[in-house]
Parts: C-alpha cells; structure tokens; sequence
C-alpha cells in the first residue's frame, strides 16, 4: 500500500516526529511503499544538520537521512515553512544572501512547495499526520 | 468508508479524545499515541468511562511502547482496549480507509 | 479511476496565539490549484478562526483573517462549522465572519454551513483525505 | 506576598485557566493573555462562570491587544475584568512580587 | 541581604509526549549548583513524571526518569506532589518512584511530600522565583 | 525595576515570543532594566540569522537583535538546547565540524550556560515566562 506521512512538529520538543520516524520505519519494514514524507509547520526543523544532541540521545535528523538512504525514501520540506523557520538549502541560501556555507538543509531531504503534500494526499492510498 | 482516528493528547489537559469519540462512527477506530496513552488506564475512572461508553461501536486501541515509556503496565489498561506496536500502528492505517489526526 | 479526491481541512484550533490557522489556510489556498473537491471543518476552538472583526496590528502579528473572505475567489466553497462548538463558546452564527462565492447564476451565496455534530461526523466520514494541523 | 498569574491558553481545550484560579490566592492577580482571552467573553457562559467565581479576592486582567486581534469587543468582556495593554502587562509584573506562568 | 532565595519549578507537563519535562530537569540539575532554597512541584499532568518504571526503549527517546531519584545527591529534598491532581488521575503514592535523600544523620528519608491543592497553593505563594516550563 | 524574560517557543509557531517582545519592549520604554532574556527550549530558534519570513509578516528574529542593539539587552541562548536544535555560534560551529560559514547565530544574541537562567532567577527584581 502506497502511504504518505506528514510530520508538523520539530525534532525532540514533540515525540511527533519520532512517532512518525517509528511509523514510518514499520511501514517500509512491512513492504509498504511510503510515497513521501512531507515537513511542515516546526517539522521542517527536522532537516537541519546543525544538531548536535548529546551522546546518548537519538539524533532524530540522522534518524531520517539514513532512512532515506536506505529506503529510497522522499523526504521533502516546505519551502514556506523553512523560510519562516531559517532551513535552507544550498540555492536559497544564495538567493537570500546568507553567505557561502550556510545552508543547513541535511542530506536526504529536499525543499519545494506546499504542492508537493497536495499531491500526496491525492497519490497515496492513506495519509498519516503527525503534529502536537 | 471506516476511519482510524488517532489521538495523541493527555485527556485530563486536553479536549482531544472527547472530540474525537464525538465524532467517530460505528464501525470506527480510535488509537491513542503519545502523551494519550495515560487516558488508557482503568484507574482513571473518569477517562475509562469515556472510552467505555464508546465501545463496542468503536474499536479501541493503545500504542504498547508509548504505555511502556510512561510506566503503565498492561494490567492496567481499560479492559476491550487492544495494545498494538508500531507495525500494528501500520496495519490499523492500512485496514481502514482513511486516517484523521486529532491534533 | 478519478483522481479528485474529496479533501477535508480540519481546523480544530484558536488563531494567532500558534500559527497552525495560518499555515492550513496557505494550504488550502494551494490545494485550490489542485481541482479537488475540498471542504473545510471549524469545530472546537476552531470556531474563533472565523470570528468578525479580527484586528492583528496591536499584538504585531500577521492577520491572515480576511483571507478566509477571498476563499470563493480560490474556488473553495463548503465550509462547515460545528453548531455545538458555537454553544460552548456563546457563539452564534451572527459572530462569524460573511464569506461567499458566486452560485451558477453569479449570484453571491453563502459558503458557510452551520452543521450539528452529529452531521460533521457523516461529512468527516465521507471524505477521502483529512488534513489536520 | 502576591503573585501574578499569566494563562495563555482556551480554556476550552485546556486546564490552565481552572488550575491558575485553584491556586491562586486572595490578593493575587490573574492575567489572560494570547489565546486565553477567548475565555473572557461575557457571552461564553462557562468559562465566565469560572473567572466570576474567582473575583473579588484575586482581581482579574486580559491583555487589549489580544482581545482586539481575535475580535473579541470590551464590551463582551465580564464584567469586573480590567483591560490592560502591554505597559498595563509590565506594571503588573512590578506591581506583584513575583509572576508565575501557567504553561 | 541574602543572595539566597526560594525556587520553585513548577512541573505540570506529562513526560516524553513533550521535552520539557526533561528539558526543566536540565535546569534544576544546573541550578543545584547555585546553592538557592530549591523546591520542585509536580501537579496537573506533570504527576504522570513520577511514575514507575517508566521505560522508554520501545519509543526511541531518552529515559530520564532516573534522574528523579538522583535528586537527592544534588541537595534537592523538597519534592511537592498535589494529592488532587494524583486523585483525578487514579493514581496513589504507591504508583510514584521513590526519591530519597540523606538526613542530618545520614539515614534516607523520602523527599516527595504528597501536598493537597490548599497547601500547594500556600507553598507557590511563599516562593521568590517560579520556573514553570 | 530589574527584570528577567524567558522565552521558551520558536518565531512564528507559538505567539510566546511575540508577546515576550511586546512585553520587553513595553518595559523598556518604561524604563525597567530587562536583566536578560534568556532563549530555552524550541526559543533558541529566535536566534537563527537564516529565516526569509515573507515581505508582509513580521521579522521575529530581526525584531529582537535591533532592540538588543537599541538598549543594549542580553540575549542569551541556551547552549544546551541550541545545540539539540541546530543553533550554532562560530566556535561551536568549527568544534563540531560543520563547515565554514555554518554558523547561524544571529546579531545580539550570544550561546551560554543553563547557569544564566538560573542567575537571572537570582539578580533579577521579577523573572517572567513566556511560553506554550
């Protein structure tokens, strides 16, 4: 079954997102197709590669990109949302001269429009949201 | 057309479960994820009326690993609620036909 | 097969104290583009979203409020609102904002439909996609 | 010893404002501010029933700007509620001893 | 004048649905340092911190349920619990985690003091600073 | 009169740190002393030089650096909770090895212990929190 995930909320102040990643997970690990997971609201804080939680924490972005990696899977971040919250890739931050260096979109995931959750609600079989 | 409703919100601070059980149908599925799952305890009197006056026309379910991280012991789950793990979490998406998170 | 889906936005939350009203607004407005059949539900504190006479300026924050007027211009023309959210919060029809869109005859009609909860369960109940924010 | 109590929060999807009015005492002062002003209408008969309870010993304040913006007039506010505006906000900090936040 | 004043941190979140359970605990465990008159409450859902046996494997996040019961070696010894708030929930003493500290004479005594809503509130009153999260 | 200010939500999500804006703002031309504000939790995301809000809505961010420019205010960002955010200085930015130029703390704003807040409680006529 074709599934896309939503997540709404940033990494570690709500357990949304690692419910999501634990969801997700399962669902891959079932056979299931994940058609996309898409970042909104505070969940594109996710794709920041800036994190550095202590030691003995999860680390919830590297969580994502290896599951990406592994999977395939389309991690995909809205371009309004990141704008507001400062999660920029390599072009944006260019655009909006924030100097050489400063993006801090993670690897595996992608910015683009809020099409892109529009599209995988009308593409997936089911669509799952996580939020506060 | 059934519906896996998904609540993830302590019901003694928040609306969220009594919304959700407000509007779930017969034939329905209500899962508690997260903070929710404190609602699931047979001692809360007052939540585990709640969720028993919504079964049988409702399916209920609990998240285990989200009951185990806040120290609830199955024991003490509201008799006809059904535990599932995250790939439970999974097959409860994919046997009704759509999902509605009460956020 | 078809691909319109019915698409239900769900919005159960208070405006300006969290962003998530304003958010789900820009969704919809994208979603527009989209030719889906799209409805959205107020209920809860939700309700307040569509309360008259929003003013932003004093507390600095973006009024996204009239948006909700131009909602006919994007197309999107059912919009339920829960008629025991209103009670619980001493809330009446006449408290809400007039939004409209032009019926086949160009003629001006309301979008706004006050359902009881039993009636929002049904339209939940028949939607393809629930978006909730 | 008085305190100032800030509730930020509907009390219609949250026990905040019920929690702040059980602890607060005679003297003390209690605050509505962001979404919590929704619950100062005069028209939104349970929670006013609430705050009228609570007067007089703790006087009670909602912040201007956040009635105006969710378009609430100060004539649907209970009365015996004080409409202050951020200046109004700082004097009340200096005015108690201490502010404690109902988060 | 005294540089010593009471700090109360008010707990009233449910633990791992959200950091800030953990993340107020950071605080308290920095702050014991500063040698203040520390006190902690836990009322509302903010009881749910105390529980038992909390093991949080299965979700994938950071157990720090035992740091509660370290407490007692960073000098903090007053821990308030509302008896009403444990009572909404049916919860009792028995489902809390144990949290001692060592007495004048060495012997472990408990720390947690379970407190009714009158007394709580006559306890925050007499406070100098309150950090809720 | 001295007073502290905690802000403990991110821009744009949570009013939290608008409303501790107006309230520092108000108490300064009331001529209070704002001894600190001190950035827990998701505010440390106040602090990122990275967000592109759109043209019509205000800059959060940009809000708090010119008032701490114009009264010369102490915005302190909790190390510990930038670091599990992705709120980086230079020299935290250079110790974990992200790469030049990743530094996304904004003007005014400086990276510092939990020990700050807790000096805040203690200096501090009043401390005033603000949050979810």
């Amino acid at each position: 079954m074709k599934i896309g995930v939503v997540v709404n909320e940033g990494p570690y102040t709500h357990q949304a997102s690692d419910t999501a990643y634990q969801f997700t997970k399962a669902a891959l690990e079932k056979g299931h197709e994940i058609f996309r997971v898409f970042f909104y609201h505070d969940g594109v804080n996710n794709a920041t590669r800036l994190t550095v939680p202590p030691q003995d924490e999860r680390n919830v972005q590297r969580n994502w990109s290896e599951l990406s990696e592994k999977y395939n899977l389309d991690l995909v971040v809205c371009i309004a949302a990141a704008q507001r919250r400062g999660i920029l890739d390599d072009s944006e931050a260019k655009r909006h001269g924030k100097g050489d260096g400063a993006a801090n979109l993670a690897p595996g995931f992608r910015i683009s429009g809020l099409g892109q959750l529009i599209e995988s609600g009308i593409q997936a079989d089911r669509l799952v949201v996580f939020g506060d | 057309m059934s519906t896996l409703h998904t609540v993830n919100k302590s019901p003694f601070e928040r609306g969220s479960l009594a919304s959700a059980l407000a509007h779930a149908l017969p034939g329905d599925a209500v899962l508690l994820i997260e903070d929710a799952v404190v609602g699931a305890r047979a001692s809360a009197v007052k939540a585990a009326d709640l969720l028993e006056a919504a079964m049988p026309a409702c399916k209920l379910y609990v998240l285990g690993p989200d009951l185990t991280a806040r120290g609830i012991p199955s024991t003490d789950v509201v008799e006809g609620i059904n535990i599932v793990d995250y790939p439970g979490f999974v097959d409860l998406v994919a046997d009704h036909d759509k999902t509605q998170a009460w956020l | 097969m078809s691909d319109t889906k019915r698409f239900l936005y769900v919005n159960r939350k208070a405006p300006h104290g969290t962003i998530y009203a304003l958010e789900s607004l820009e969704v919809v407005l994208i979603g527009a583009a989209f030719e889906q059949d799209v409805s959205l539900a107020f209920l809860d504190d939700g309700v307040f979203q569509l309360i008259k006479k929003q003013t932003t300026t004093g507390i600095g924050v973006k009024n996204f409020a009239p948006v909700y007027r131009a909602l006919g211009d994007y197309d999107v023309k059912k919009i339920f609102v829960e008629r025991e959210s209103l009670e619980e919060r001493g809330l009446s029809e006449d408290d809400l904002m007039e939004i409209t869109h032009e019926d086949d005859d160009e003629e001006d009609v309301s979008s706004v439909e006050i359902v009881d909860r039993a009636r929002m369960a049904e339209i939940m109940a028949a939607q393809d996609v629930i978006l909730s924010f």
